[in-house]
């Protein structure tokens, strides 16, 4: 039973026509072309918005959208939302109108191209959250590469080009083995197709869970960046122009989290345990290791990258602890992550258009300048290292809850990444921002505009709102997450169970039930 | 000396064949290449022959003639490509024509 | 007598083929080559492929090999244009090893033929008969044959013409 | 019993934070264009509001029948996800009436005190918003009825405590001590967490966990918790005690904290936030009680604590570090009080030194204002007469410190000693009598260096600069009421506490917490080693403040070459005790250098560049490295490519046959 | 006349169009003497167009060794399509060099007629003339700039080396015809000879010519080569017909043995020649600055790619492995020509820009050509939503689903190595600075092809299937007819 029918496909193509349009706007008018994006974005937005309005709080996909795209392959246009995907697209809507606006001044060189690439990179991203077909969520997943390496490579900094080119090539090698995966689950599914409810119902041996998995999370690690895959991200954020790095750490590393979620935990449960212990074991070394390294970082985006690998490894060990809490909080601090961290590129972004330099030591005692400035930067930082009442908290403890629940160790190393995080953020702000006015040229530094104040007006409003009335979201979150924890727990039962296989309902047959109405 | 066998015949074939083998791939003069290559196909043609007769079935020989007649044609366009080349390099030195490589 | 007929035709193809390989001149070699050519034909005779033995005289030792020597005379090499593209021992010997060994592997596989002792059907090799193949089963490919000498003629105006 | 008003409390200072911050942030590019009126008045106003309707809310529970004293209000729930369900709830007991009366009371002093010295601030408005925000966030520690709201509280008056030490940021060192504060605190945080989620698992079940404080009381009743659970959830969360109030060996952000204004230090840094580790531990006396292992390591940790920073305290020479070491010291008292069970007695002490410790500070501001911002006590002296309001009132805090009869202190102080010496230990028997006499030399100690600050501040010889004397003023009257007020306090709070050997039923501060408080197994106040013994000890102790008066008056008076001296004699010692041990120092060494350059150099520069990044660009490298031989093979002489075709045939062959 | 001709003729109608049309060019060209500079771009595509047509319709069917199948039609068509866009691109290329002449189209011609009579077949006869009838005119064609020295070195390389592999691959013959008697392959796989030693071993020569017309590891070596040297036309032609070609005949003639027992390890050889052909192509195509070389470094890959494709379908006779290597094949078809297309629309007369970094910076003023090529670069590189995505897709599927999860790994393995040279294109030209100004001049013929490539490696991507919105079905119709086969 769908809402709108189509909704999602507008959702997913509208940006996509946007990209079309912005390419055919006149090139001596830029401004046309900034307005036209900011216009396709916001409108996406609000037709995300009924998304969210028409959401039913229970586990069941919905606005799905199913039909044949290749009958010969079994390929089908399989588009849902539920708990897990709706506040990701959620956010990915409302990045990307900020992101436009942010880059209203910040980029003067062809903007028509930046434009489509950034609405093509939405689409695809966008897509890739919705898709329920496991190829069309690989077509999505690979359409994003594009726009991305040429953000980074066009529109990005002096080692543009490296850093453009090592994304793609980590990407792409995580990427193609889950392609050899996808195929071999098409073939488990007996040549049926790539429906993900289809995959759900093929019984795979532990054996074949084990390479699934590996194929799959490989891709997935890559795009999170499990340490000790991260290597890609502080240079490609560091070289992205300010809206690559918004979207990037705001949206892309989230596909990778989401693809453990949506994909290689529930369809492989037998393996997902079986590797729980090595990717626990990385989740906390990233925590750990990330802050650490992001201590030592002279480059505030540098910064910021590893502090996301610290980040993401919390939302990974939320992912394998198992149970509900840590699921919760794990899908939670993916928000989290992306407006916090989203909201701190932005800032240095506007720093940087105006003294083109990421340098920690070209700044320092700016605060007083800027005050503003430095109060929305405060507010970010405070997301950032989990204070309570800030959206960052949520998601930390709930995280770490849920971990101390499965793996003590685990979470009590994790924990640490508490104290570290503070630490990293606030040298930062304190180098940053307070202390003596070092620098000359910092003197007549503009604070927060307009336009910079609109952008991050509603970020920093949702930072607060989602720390002190999470519910809305966790509510809309748990019945999706429950019953992708059922999986686990199945299988952990059957574990459990000496040797009594539960037999796994026909795929056939389920196959015809669905496939009947049809 | 035994009876010839059709082994002989196909043997010799596969001798003469590799003796121009060794001049396609020993000599740097590209004329005496291509003769090599014109003693290959001749010597195909002479197992085509062989064989031929063991099988006592004709099509081998309109098989020849084929080939003998695209020799020829091989013939003159190589030896046009040759000349070209000669044209302007005044040599027909095979390890000269290294140009396009890696 | 056929065996010794045979291993003399053999034997002078096998050593004229190597001298046309070998020789440092030209001319030599598509001497030694239409005498190889030659040696064929007559072992062409011998396996009773009669059209094919005048073919082998006419085009091949006549029609190509006098194509090579007219070549060969109009680039004109002279001594100092050979010299350097004599055999260079290495290359030769590594060619003849490579070749030689290949040779061997393929007599190894065609081991075991039987003889040629069937008799011969009447009218085997002759031009009529063959014609009979030539232009039944065999006319497609006699007209593609054509469609490449055309080709052939076409090429070589197109590659060997001086610039008009 | 449930009421619909408590979140006004809270409410008012958010509201007042949030109105001063936009005020603030609105006219940050003209400082002096704010109405300071306006920022003056909604800043007072806010915690005047909330210590109304604390008295209005401590009527009606007064009105309540003893077992029944609980106001509760819930506002909505917070999180929800599993098994964990947290309210958003107010629990308005005795404990947290007690505690929020000084907070709100104390805290509006501070606030209109401020008004006058922070007058000519740029950042006043800032200064404000501030302020109301910890107040807000100290209401909520305080008033939360869960572990988790308390820990928004608890978060919340740290961040506070950060903003308002780094408050004038344009001084690194300033600044530097704000991230210390916050960092040392979330070390012990990072205890508290840990034992939230043992506590968090340990109650798991069929059902919806909230860590309400009711629900964590009913499970320890029952005794669901294993001992061994309860001593480690305990310890953790006492870990984070000692992060919040500044105990061994998480106390050394508190001496850099006076880097903050005056009276942040008197609110923040003496009166309300450093004690909320202490209400922490007599908010869960019913989880500690159950843990008699963590208790002792609490009893330890304070006495150590009291005696270890009431040393250091002798040979400071900035006014505010001498109080910051006199106020780690106190709350070492409090903890050892909580530590053996003495719950209330320790609240007692929190409450008495918010009063004296307050008008403290808040007169060493004062002192600090009219010399323009002097310090160091070895440039002051006689200032009794210049500004007599300020000294007046100091006496009086400084005679309650000492614990001089009829002064707050004495009460308090004796209470725990007393408690100390009479609270049997069951892990280690002697324990008790040791730890008395750690804490009853403390109190010598403590006596001779606040009388020692007493006398070079303001009697004997006048050493200040001429400079500071042409503009030595006493303060206006916004900050000398408020130093009366606490004066007042500081000299008649503590006869809420009357031992009850002298009046029965005089100690009405513990029967009013009674219902709120877990009790030791040894009984409530009631005498158990008879009212002779407790008048000696009272005795005793009268006995050795006096004693370190009459020692530092002796000293810093009579003979004030003879400190010199005994420091020449033992240089050593001196050296440390001035050199506050050098624990700073160690902590930089072997914590926080080794974690900062192992970072730098070990896990950046060769893990990650060297390592990770290596292997990344050696699978490229090697790529290339085998590309270029591929292409190099592609020589461009055409017979290599025809032998390669002969050999590729002849090895296929091969291979077939 | 013959009847055995006749229906020979008949059942080959596309190469019956094709020799006449050609020879009809030949003699127009007589006819035309000195004013040749004509449009002879407009009968050459109306013959090759009547091919195309007849190919299509259906029309044919088998005789003496003749095979007008389904898979012969899709071939057939495909070699038509990009001989017919070569000749497109030829024309602006020979404007340039002054040398407009039926000559050029004529034997771009006959060679078609090679290619149809190559994939055509089952007849060693048909099978030899065919490759020589393709092959000479692209001797020729690479030769034909006669300006340049490189593109004589490359005529002569090609030349060498095709007539050396055409003597094994006529030995091959030889062995075949000795063991069974019959020239017609299917016959003699089934006949008598099957199994000797000399059967193999023919069999295994046979093979080794189309590889070399494939560019197969180790008969690749010619291909950067004459790639480069040769005139882009011409080397589009070559690296996707010549290749159609071959891997139309290779595929067949394997068809023809994984029917019956062969006792030959073909699959398994296959299988290795499909690694090493990928891994030799995509290293050496890793590091290579000159454009048309790096391409033709992919070319020998991507024939790595189809022939793991052929390795399963020789394995298993899956007649999805056949569809996966067609499909690939016509994916690659027009991603590979719409790549020299676009080379050959940056060149100029003087020099012809192969360098890569001459590139830089040329996506943003030929904002058209550079999206084109960068999506044949994504194409290539296997990222959707292109139809080299889905080639990829169709062969990797087939192969895992017969049980070869193990070559999926290494080709995509491989794919990924691949992605670094084909990205460095889109880099070079988007996101380096201008070193060279590149004055293309923009041509009607070139914007054409590319357009035509770029369009079906969109559809390819989008709509694999072939279904067009409406009417029209050529790729449906192609690939339908791999489905019902021979």
């Amino acid at each position: 039973m769908s809402f709108a029918p189509g909704l999602l496909s507008l959702v997913i193509f509208l940006p996509a026509a946007g990209a079309v349009a912005s390419l055919l706007v006149p090139k001596n008018r830029p401004t046309i072309g900034r307005a036209l994006a900011l216009a396709v974005s916001t409108a996406t937005f609000l037709a995300s918005i009924q998304l969210l309005v028409g959401f039913r709080a229970d586990a069941s996909m919905q606005f799905v959208e199913d039909v044949s795209w290749i009958a010969a392959f079994g390929i089908r246009y399989h588009l849902g939302v539920d708990g897990i995907s709706l506040f990701l697209v959620l956010l990915t809507t409302f990045l990307t109108p900020i992101v436009v606006l942010s880059s209203w001044s910040d980029v003067a060189q062809k903007v028509r191209a930046y434009h489509a690439m950034l609405l093509l990179l939405e689409t695809g991203m966008l897509g890739a959250f919705l898709a329920l077909d496991l190829f069309l969520f690989y077509v999505f997943w690979e359409l994003m590469l594009i726009p991305m390496i040429l953000l980074i490579g066009v529109w990005g900094g002096q080692r543009r080009i490296y850093a453009a080119v090592k994304f793609i090539l980590y990407t792409m090698v995580g990427s193609l083995l889950m392609l050899v995966a996808i195929l071999y689950l098409y073939k488990a599914s007996g040549s049926r197709g790539f429906d993900i409810e289809l995959i759900r119902q093929t019984a795979l041996s532990s054996k074949e869970q084990w390479w699934l998995f590996a194929a799959f999370g490989l891709a997935f690690a890559i795009k999170v960046p499990l340490f000790p895959l991260h290597t890609w991200l502080p240079d490609a954020h560091v070289e992205a122009p300010t809206a690559g790095s918004v979207i990037l750490a705001g949206v892309l590393l989230k596909l990778g989290t989401y693809g453990f979620l949506r994909f290689a935990i529930p369809l492989f449960p037998d393996a997902a345990i079986a590797f729980q212990p090595l990717l626990l074991a990385l989740a906390v070394i990233g925590i750990i290791y990330g802050a650490l390294v992001a201590m030592v970082q002279e480059d505030i985006k540098k910064l910021v990258a590893y502090s996301s690998v610290s980040h993401l490894g919390y939302v990974m060990l939320g992912l394998f602890s198992f149970n509900l809490e840590a699921f919760s909080g794990a899908l939670y601090q993916m928000l989290n992550h992306g407006l916090s961290t989203g909201a701190l590129f932005l800032l240095v972004g506007i720093l940087y258009e105006r003294r083109h330099t990421r340098q920690i030591a070209d700044y320092g005692g700016i605060a007083a300048r800027v005050p503003l400035y430095a109060a929305a930067f405060m507010l970010v930082t405070l997301s950032s290292i989990g204070l309570p009442g800030l959206n960052g908290f949520v998601g930390e403890f709930l995280i770490l809850a849920g971990a101390f629940g499965e793996n003590r160790l685990a979470a009590i190393l994790s924990t640490t990444g508490v104290v570290l995080g503070a630490v990293y953020m606030l040298w930062l702000t304190q180098r940053f921002l307070f202390g003596p006015m070092r620098h000359a040229e910092n003197q007549s530094l503009k604070d927060l505009g307009r336009r910079e104040g609109l952008l991050l007006a509603p970020i920093l409003l949702l930072i607060v709102w989602m720390g002190v009335s999470p519910r809305p979201i966790l509510d809309r979150m748990e019945p999706a997450l429950r019953s992708t924890l059922t999986r686990v727990e199945m299988s952990r039962a059957r574990d459990a169970a000496p040797k009594a296989p539960i037999p796994l309902p026909d795929a056939q047959a389920i196959l015809d039930d669905e496939r009947s109405p049809r | 000396m035994g009876a010839i066998t059709l082994g002989h015949y196909v043997g010799l074939a596969v001798v003469l064949f590799f003796i121009g083998t060794v001049g396609v791939l020993g000599r740097k003069n590209a004329l005496i290449v291509f003769m090599s290559i014109e003693l290959q196909l001749n010597a195909v043609n002479l197992a085509f022959a062989a064989f031929a007769r063991a099988h006592l079935k004709m099509d081998a020989h309109a098989l020849v003639f084929f080939v003998i007649a695209v020799a020829a044609v091989e013939a003159a366009v190589g030896l046009a490509i040759l000349v070209s080349i000669f044209r302007r390099r005044e040599t027909v030195d095979l390890d000269d024509m290294t140009a396009l490589n890696e | 007598m056929e065996p010794t007929l045979f291993w003399i035709l053999a034997g002078l193809s096998v050593v004229s083929g190597v001298i046309a390989v070998t020789r440092r001149n030209p001319l030599s070699s598509a001497l030694a080559l239409a005498i190889a050519l030659v040696a064929v034909a007559g072992l062409f005779a011998m396996l009773d492929a009669h059209l094919l033995f005048i073919l082998q005289i006419l085009v091949y030792a006549g029609a190509i090999v006098v194509l090579i020597v007219f070549v060969i005379m109009m680039l004109n090499l002279g001594p100092e244009d050979l010299e350097p593209m004599r055999i260079q021992p290495l290359k030769f010997g590594l060619a003849a090893l490579v070749s030689a060994a290949a040779c061997g592997g393929t007599l190894l596989w065609i081991r075991d033929m039987p003889s040629l002792s069937a008799p011969v059907t009447p009218g085997f090799g002759t031009a009529s008969e063959v014609s009979k193949v030539l232009f039944g089963p065999m006319l497609l490919g006699f007209e593609i044959v054509g469609l490449i000498l055309l080709v052939g003629i076409l090429g070589a105006v197109v590659l060997a013409k001086k610039e008009d | 019993m449930s009421v619909s008003f408590l979140w006004l409390i809270p409410f008012f200072p958010l509201l007042g934070s949030v109105v001063n911050g936009v005020i603030a942030l609105s006219t940050s590019h003209r400082p002096h264009a704010a109405g300071r009126g306006a920022v003056s008045v909604i800043g007072c106003a806010a915690p005047i509001l909330s210590f109304l309707v604390t008295a209005a809310a401590f009527l009606q529970l007064r009105g309540l029948p003893v077992d029944g004293r609980a106001l509760t209000q819930s506002l909505y729930t917070w999180i929800a996800a599993g098994r964990l369900s947290v309210e958003a709830g107010f629990l308005f007991d005795p404990l947290s009436c007690a505690m929020l009366l000084f907070v709100t009371g104390i805290g509006s002093l501070i606030h209109i005190y401020s008004i006058g010295y922070m007058g000519h601030d740029r950042g006043y408005a800032r200064y404000f918003a501030y302020l109301n925000l910890f107040t807000f966030s100290m209401v909520l520690l305080v008033l939360g009825d869960s572990l988790l709201t308390m820990f928004v509280g608890w978060e919340g008056v740290g961040l506070c405590s950060y903003l308002l030490i780094g408050f004038w940021f344009g001084d690194e060192e300033k600044a530097i001590a704000g991230n210390k504060a916050f960092i040392v605190n979330r070390i012990g945080d990072f205890g508290f967490l840990l034992g939230i989620f043992l506590i968090f698992w340990a109650l798991t079940g069929d059902g919806k966990v909230g860590l309400g404080y009711g629900e964590i009381r009913e499970a320890a009743h029952q005794h669901r918790f294993a001992p061994g659970l309860l001593t480690a959830a305990c310890l953790l969360l006492f870990m984070g005690a000692t992060g919040k109030s500044a105990q061994l060996p998480l106390y050394v952000w508190l001496p850099d904290a006076m880097a903050g204004p005056t009276p942040v230090s008197a609110l923040i840094h003496a009166a309300t936030m450093v004690t909320s580790g202490v209400y922490m531990v007599s908010r869960l006396s019913f989880l500690f009680i159950e843990a008699p292992v963590a208790l002792t390591v609490v009893a330890i940790v304070g006495a150590a604590t009291a005696f270890f920073a009431a040393t250091i305290g002798l040979a400071q020479n900035d006014i505010k570090k001498v109080l910051a070491y006199s106020t780690v010291s106190q709350l070492g008292y409090m903890f050892l009080g909580v530590g053996v069970g003495a719950f209330s007695a320790g609240m007692f002490h929190v409450v008495t030194h918010a009063f004296f410790k307050a008008c403290l500070f808040l007169g060493a501001g004062s002192v600090i204002h009219a010399l323009s911002g002097e310090q160091d006590i070895r440039k002051m002296g006689g200032l009794l007469k210049r500004i007599p309001r300020t000294g007046w009132t100091f006496i009086a805090a400084w005679l309650a410190i000492c614990g001089i009869f009829p002064f707050a202190g004495f009460f308090s102080k004796d209470e725990i000693l007393w408690k100390v010496w009479s609270e049997p230990n069951t892990i280690i028997p002697w324990l008790p009598k040791l730890l008395w006499a750690v804490a009853f030399v403390t109190a010598g100690i403590t006596a001779f260096y606040m009388t020692r600050l007493v006398a070079m501040v303001f009697l004997g010889r006048e050493r200040i600069s001429s400079e500071a004397k042409s503009h030595l003023h006493e303060s206006p009257s916004s900050m000398t009421i408020p130093l009366i007020l606490l004066a007042a306090g500081s000299t008649l709070i503590g006869f809420i506490g009357v031992p009850e050997f002298i009046v029965e039923g005089g100690n009405r501060f513990h029967h009013w917490l009674e219902p709120a408080l877990a009790a030791t197994h040894g009984g409530g106040v009631h005498v158990a080693h008879g009212a002779a013994l407790e008048a000696a000890l009272m005795a005793l102790s009268l006995l050795i403040a006096v004693a370190g008066i009459a020692a530092a008056w002796h000293f810093y008076l009579r003979r004030p070459e003879l400190p010199g001296r005994i420091a020449a004699a033992v240089p050593g010692l001196y050296r440390a005790v001035a050199g506050k041990y050098f624990v700073d120092e160690a902590y930089e060494a072997a914590v926080v250098r080794p974690i900062r350059e192992g970072s730098r150099l070990v896990l950046w520069r060769i893990v990650d560049v060297r390592v990770i990044d290596f292997a990344v660009n050696l699978v490229g490298m090697l790529s290339r490295v085998a590309s270029t031989f591929v292409r190099l093979v592609q020589s461009g002489y055409v017979q290599f490519y025809a032998a390669v075709i002969l050999i590729g045939v002849a090895v296929l062959l091969w291979v077939m046959l | 006349m013959n009847s055995v001709y006749l229906r020979a003729l008949t059942a080959n109608e596309p190469f019956a169009i094709l020799a006449a049309g050609g020879i009809l060019l030949v003699l127009l060209d007589a006819i035309a003497g000195r004013r040749r500079n004509l449009p002879w771009i407009w009968p050459t595509l109306a013959v090759l167009a009547a091919a195309l047509a007849r190919a299509l319709a259906g029309a044919g069917g088998s005789s003496a060794g003749l095979i007008m199948d389904g898979f012969g039609r899709f071939v057939v068509a495909l070699i038509l399509v990009s001989a017919a866009l070569t000749v497109v691109l030829s024309e602006t290329h020979l404007r340039r060099i002054g040398r407009m002449r039926g000559e050029h189209y004529s034997l771009l011609i006959f060679s078609a007629a090679g290619m149809v009579l190559f994939a055509t077949s089952t007849d060693l006869v048909y099978l030899f003339l065919g490759l020589e009838l393709l092959s000479i005119p692209v001797y020729i064609l690479s030769g034909y700039q006669r300006g340049s020295q490189r593109s004589a070195e490359a005529a002569l390389k090609y030349f060498l080396l095709g007539a050396f592999s055409s003597a094994i691959f006529l030995l091959g013959i030889a062995f075949i015809y000795g063991a069974s008697g019959s020239t017609d392959f299917a016959v003699a796989v089934s006949g008598n000879g099957k199994g000797s030693g000399l059967m193999s071993a023919g069999t295994l020569l046979l093979m080794s010519g189309f590889l070399f017309k494939v560019a197969a590891v180790p008969f690749h070596m010619w291909a950067p080569d004459v790639y480069e040297g040769a005139p882009t036309n011409v080397t589009a032609f070559m690296a996707t017909a010549v290749k159609a070609a071959g891997f139309g005949a290779l595929l067949r003639i394997l068809g023809v043995t994984a029917g019956a027992s062969q006792g030959l390890p073909l699959a398994t050889v296959l299988w290795w020649l499909a690694v090493l052909t990928m891994i030799v192509g995509n290293l050496a195509a890793l590091t290579q600055s000159n454009v048309k070389r790096m391409l033709a470094y992919s070319s020998i890959a991507h024939a790595g790619y189809i022939l793991i494709g052929a390795s399963v379908y020789a394995g298993t006779g899956d007649a999805g492995a056949l569809e996966g290597a067609l499909y690939y094949l016509l994916a690659y078809t027009f991603m590979t020509f719409g790549a020299f297309a676009v080379v050959a629309a940056f060149g100029e007369k003087q020099n012809e820009h192969l360098d890569m970094s001459d590139y830089g910076g040329l996506g943003w003023r030929y904002p058209a050509l550079s999206i084109a090529m960068s999506l044949f670069m994504i194409s290539l590189a296997g990222i959707p939503p292109t139809a080299g995505f889905f080639g990829k897709y169709a062969i990797f599927k087939n192969a895992v689903q017969n049980g070869q999860t193990s070559i999926v790994v290494i080709a995509v393995l491989n794919s990924a190595l691949s992605v670094y040279y084909y990205i460095r294109v889109v880099v070079t030209l988007y996101m380096r600075p201008e070193s060279v100004r590149v004055t293309a001049g923009r041509s009607v013929a070139i914007g054409l092809v590319v357009a035509v490539c770029a369009l079906a490696v969109l559809w390819g991507g989008i709509a694999p299937e072939g279904r067009l919105p409406g009417g029209s079905d050529l790729l449906g119709s192609a690939t339908r007819a791999v489905l019902a086969p021979r």
